[in-house]
């Protein structure tokens, strides 16, 4: 099977052409995804080639945009609904928490809700305090949704089009800080992630890095440059945070008995509490140290890029919490 | 005009939804239905009657929490659904959704929703299913006049309105959300007015203790809906029981209030005396009627309590497909 | 000092009552709070007292609530805004987290948002999914927001007191299941307790129980049942969400060596996570068993009587994790 | 009628926003300003200057991220908003806003936000302490054509309506939501109609091009709300940049929209031309006053450049009180 080197952005743009090609039941809809060719062009050309039936531009209404997209799943179509940026599903809680999690159960298994709600997630850029946030972990705190997040190419082309082709809501988000950054994607229109399956993206036997989104990029970079030192990190990118599938975390620590969480999230009742409760509860037998997260500040996030940056995770900051475990 | 047959089976319909609700109330206060949730349709019969009866099959319907009569109307055994109040295995909703999440896919009856105006999308929603494969299907969602104060109320029906969606947006207005009055609380409390910040059709204000009243003006909806777009209609009238059954009747000022429409603006009562004024000699079939309902609801009755409860295992069941 | 015995609504009613007395820039809006006396009759009697002008009924729309309210501080008043339930907060979600908890920050300090959203928490009494919630640790997630949750009587009363007096804004939630459970109220009308402190609710030496709000009762009856066997539990009630203060805990760890976490909450990416996470952190040689948590199931939660009792936490699913750690 | 020198006032902020604007563009494709989001005023000045100019200095004014304009409308210092867009600690807001989020608590200008619509119901809550209070001071909130389709905006004009808060809502209609024309997202284009909704005083539509008109409708308007409560206002206007400084121009079909409105309908050059017919001889004047915001920019942006960045202690500053 041959691939192409994609950034990002057009691999998730792929993903979503190829099954509305496939299943007219798809259409996407959200601000700006039609004429102005979607804000992080991830729809670019869909306009032109599915109108205004399958591609279609809302109202600043994000309770509309989710609420809308939840009843036309529930009746059978199959949405794509874009947020913009995560940080406008803060309008949408109630209908993605409450309506689009909840409906198959409450009524117990008669509607099912075939949905995507993708959304361009993280910050660094200044884009202060209302437009920075990572809240992945807020969303997969519900039952009823399912939330992905990937961190390469690959991963959003087989992670979008499994999102897309399961029968549940899928919280689907895409780094922004990502989106330009190529790799390799499979030349295959089948391709799928598997919905709750973490991936091993670089072996090592020292440390164990778990990670999701952007989060893997820092730790990827971190391990790198460790790997000069001898240090060999295994990176466990967990690229579904619900369901969450800490397998492949209990095998590495089972290892290395020693783990660092890194995430673009604040710190508290958040990613890295989640992972560091569960692996002290399940491999207790295993920790030769304590689980160290690498966060964002604990603060609401400024403009000026010098105190943004600080706020930042990043390499060093990851390279330093290994070698408090170590 | 509908026949009498149709008239029969619409005070049918009305006299099977109070005698089911007054039975909820009493097995409620019997601790034989539980949970902090029940809002009955009392006092509403002519709307959700009238308007079920514009609908054709494949239309479909929505609403609110306040959610039995419409589920009556559409048609729903009335065993399955006393068998959900009391939270059985087999009831409509499998005892996971209870009062307020009644639902049947197979009526076409999308449910009952909790969250104030968070099914007002959903209806949307499944109108641009109809739209978007090209059937001519209409959506009915009732709504309560507290709704239409909502953040969802305005971007639903601003939605419905740029998409030309077929909805028909009927405000039950009851006076009331729980305690507060309808002028208090809406800078228009002309509800149906509302339609224009959507550049909606509006069908203005119909009396909702006329069945045929509502019936007729809910037809004209349907048709303008299913061939153009999104209609408001609002219907008035008055509900008997608390906001919900656990509630307190907070004030005794409103009693004579209640007393006045309970006496001279009861919905069944009034399309009793129409019927019994319209068709000499009809008053020994209502009363088979009045008899034939109780009947139906005292087996639904007998049939819920003798269901089985779900199971520790339906606790993880229908969380995902 | 004397006391009084009184139950939880009413400790709050006369807090917020005394304190709407003591500063005439204080008042209440929110769904029914005024003519119907509260929805949970915490308010009982001020629409007499006070009148509509600080007794403020308003229509359904959360949205505004919460962001009227910030408007309000900003200006000066001092709102204590109901949300009725938790679950409505949803709605408002994008009010709390991205004005009232930012504002202060994103103006470096220029406004100030002395606000206090109340609101009752909990389940367990068939209200079925979509009004189930305890989402106090989503909210605390978030910084530039206080979230406070008494578990007794002294406490709801002392803690509304100090958050309606603080110039922060405080998501107060209150435990639906606690509000008619009575105890002893100190006769002072300023008896605040401070936010961000902790504080044992009985002492003990062989295992930490951790937890807030109704989890409280839960680890306190357990404890009783266990005091029986000689088990002796140490139980800290953190009160507060945000700031979390841990320090009795790792006292109390330092003691026991073993930890349970009591919630009411989902179990995902929640409080026991948050705990969890920071004890092994920062009291990793104490550890002697892993830290259990015992939380909601993960599921929205059903209507049938039986089943929801199934999910909900209770005292035997404490002892049971007591004895799991022990 | 305003005075000669008011006038002139009028026309030194037209000009001071404008080249504001521009310079503020050209720094950012200079990468001297930084960061994702920058939204120039250029095209609305008339809006911002007349609007503002109908106010005392103890009324108040809110505004959307787009708010450059309004803060120099509202005597703002040139030097420290400046130092804001570059993220510097003596900025307006410390650095910690940016573009978005200037404010001034001591000019009462309650500041720009980024989330559309967040700040209607900010805008109602100040409202209420006047009232609370006593006091007759309005709020004047500007806000977008695109706010107007969110829940927002239904919840919080209904509450000013309701409690008769002072609340002046003039939407600045500059035709799009980002890419979006205002009439495929708004089932009512006419979009001051939606104050029907909350049954509030609908003041119309007026030509935001011309800062007399605006400056009259919204004097009428702040009259109105000081004694009575909440009044709606459109004033019709034109977005020269693309929706963010950072945005591409997407679409050719609108350049010949944009070359009419720089061309016919430009604010500036139409009171420009005003002044010019009215008082024969006022060019040197009006050039003068051209050098001096010239120079006015010029200053600030050397001022900003020459400040210090916040430092690591200031990321933990004010997140509490
Ligand atoms: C978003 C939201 N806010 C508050 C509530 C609590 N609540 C339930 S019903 C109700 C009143 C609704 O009134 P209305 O829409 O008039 O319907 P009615 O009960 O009169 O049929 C309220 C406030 C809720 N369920 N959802
Ligand atoms: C709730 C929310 N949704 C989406 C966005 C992204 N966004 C920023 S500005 C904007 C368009 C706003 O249009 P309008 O209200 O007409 O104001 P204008 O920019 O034209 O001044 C959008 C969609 C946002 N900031 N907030
Ligand atoms: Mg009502
Ligand atoms: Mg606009």
């Amino acid at each position: 099977m041959g691939q192409k080197n994609l950034p990002m952005r057009e691999a998730l743009r792929r993903a979503l052409l190829e099954e509305m090609r496939r299943d007219e039941k798809i259409f996407v809809m959200g601000e700006e995804v039609g004429y102005w060719q979607g804000t992080h062009r991830v729809t670019r050309g869909f306009i032109d080639e599915f109108g205004e039936k399958r591609v279609r531009d809302t109202p600043i209404s994000e309770m509309a945009i989710a609420g809308v997209a939840v009843g036309a799943a529930m009746a059978g179509l199959r949405p794509v609904a874009e947020m913009m940026t995560i940080n406008f599903a803060f309008l949408a809680f109630d209908a993605i928490i409450n309506h689009a999690a909840k409906i198959r159960y409450m009524f117990d298994g008669q509607f099912t809700v075939p949905l995507v709600i993708r959304a361009a997630s993280g910050w660094g850029d200044q884009a202060t305090a209302s437009h920075s946030h990572t809240p992945e972990p807020i969303f997969a705190h519900f039952p009823g949704l399912y939330v992905g997040c990937p961190a390469t190419p690959a991963d959003a082309y087989g992670m979008l089009k499994a999102s897309i082709r399961d029968d549940n809501p899928v919280l689907f988000t895409e780094s922004i800080a990502l989106y330009s950054r190529p790799g390799p994607v499979p030349d295959d229109e089948d391709y799928l992630v598997p919905i709750g399956k973490s991936d091993v993206k670089r072996e090592g036997q020292h440390v164990t890095l778990v990670a999701y989104a952007r989060g893997v990029d820092w730790a990827l970079q971190a391990a790198n440059d460790l790997a000069k030192e001898g240090i060999e990190c295994e990176v466990v990118d967990l690229r579904w945070l619900r369901p969450l599938d800490l397998e492949p975390v209990y095998e590495s620590f089972k290892k290395t008995n020693r783990c660092v969480v890194v995430e673009e999230s604040l710190p508290h009742f958040s990613f890295g509490s989640e992972i560091a409760a569960q692996l002290q509860e399940n491999a207790f037998d295993y920790m030769d140290a304590p689980i160290k997260r690498v966060t964002a500040a604990d603060v609401p996030l400024p403009f000026a890029k010098e105190i943004e940056l600080m706020a930042l995770p990043n390499k060093d900051k990851v390279i330093q919490a290994v070698r408090e475990v170590l | 005009m509908p026949n009498k047959e149709t008239l029969l089976e619409w005070y049918r319909q009305m006299t099977l939804i109070r005698q089911f609700e007054e039975k909820c109330h009493a097995l409620y206060w019997d601790k034989r239905i539980t949970g902090v949730y029940m809002h009955l349709y009392s006092g509403h019969e002519a709307i959700g009657v009238g308007a079920v009866a514009a609908l054709r099959e494949d239309d479909h319907a929505i609403t609110s929490y306040r959610d039995h009569g419409i589920a009556l109307a559409r048609g729903i055994d009335p065993k399955p659904l006393m068998a959900e109040m009391m939270g059985k295995k087999t009831g409509i909703s499998g005892g996971k959704g209870g009062s307020m999440h009644l639902a049947s896919r197979e009526h076409n009856f999308w449910g009952g929703y909790a969250i104030v105006a968070g099914h007002l999308p959903l209806a949307a929603g499944i109108a641009l299913e109809s739209r978007y494969n090209d059937k001519d299907a209409v959506v009915l969602c009732l709504l309560g006049d507290g709704a239409s104060n909502n953040g969802y109320f305005h971007e639903a029906l601003n939605m419905s309105a740029i998409w030309d969606l077929p909805v028909i947006w009927l405000i039950e207005n009851n006076g009331y959300g729980m305690g507060t009055a309808v002028h208090r609380v809406s800078g228009q409390p002309e509800l149906h007015k509302k339609a224009v910040a959507y550049g909606m059709k509006d069908l203005g204000c119909v009396d909702g203790q006329q069945v045929l009243e509502v019936y007729e003006a809910v037809s004209e909806a349907v048709a303008y809906a299913r061939e153009r777009g999104p209609v408001m209609l609002e219907a008035v009238t008055y509900r008997y029981s608390g906001h919900g059954v656990s509630d307190r009747q907070y004030n005794t000022r409103l009693e004579d209030e209640l007393r006045d429409w309970l006496e001279n603006k009861d919905p069944n009562k009034l399309f009793c005396q129409y019927l019994q004024s319209k068709y000499k000699g009809i008053d020994e079939q209502l009363h088979q009627l009045d008899l034939a309902m109780h009947a139906l609801v005292e087996e639904a009755v007998e049939y819920a309590e003798s269901q089985p409860a779900p199971t520790y295992d339906d606790l993880f069941t229908n969380v995902y497909a």
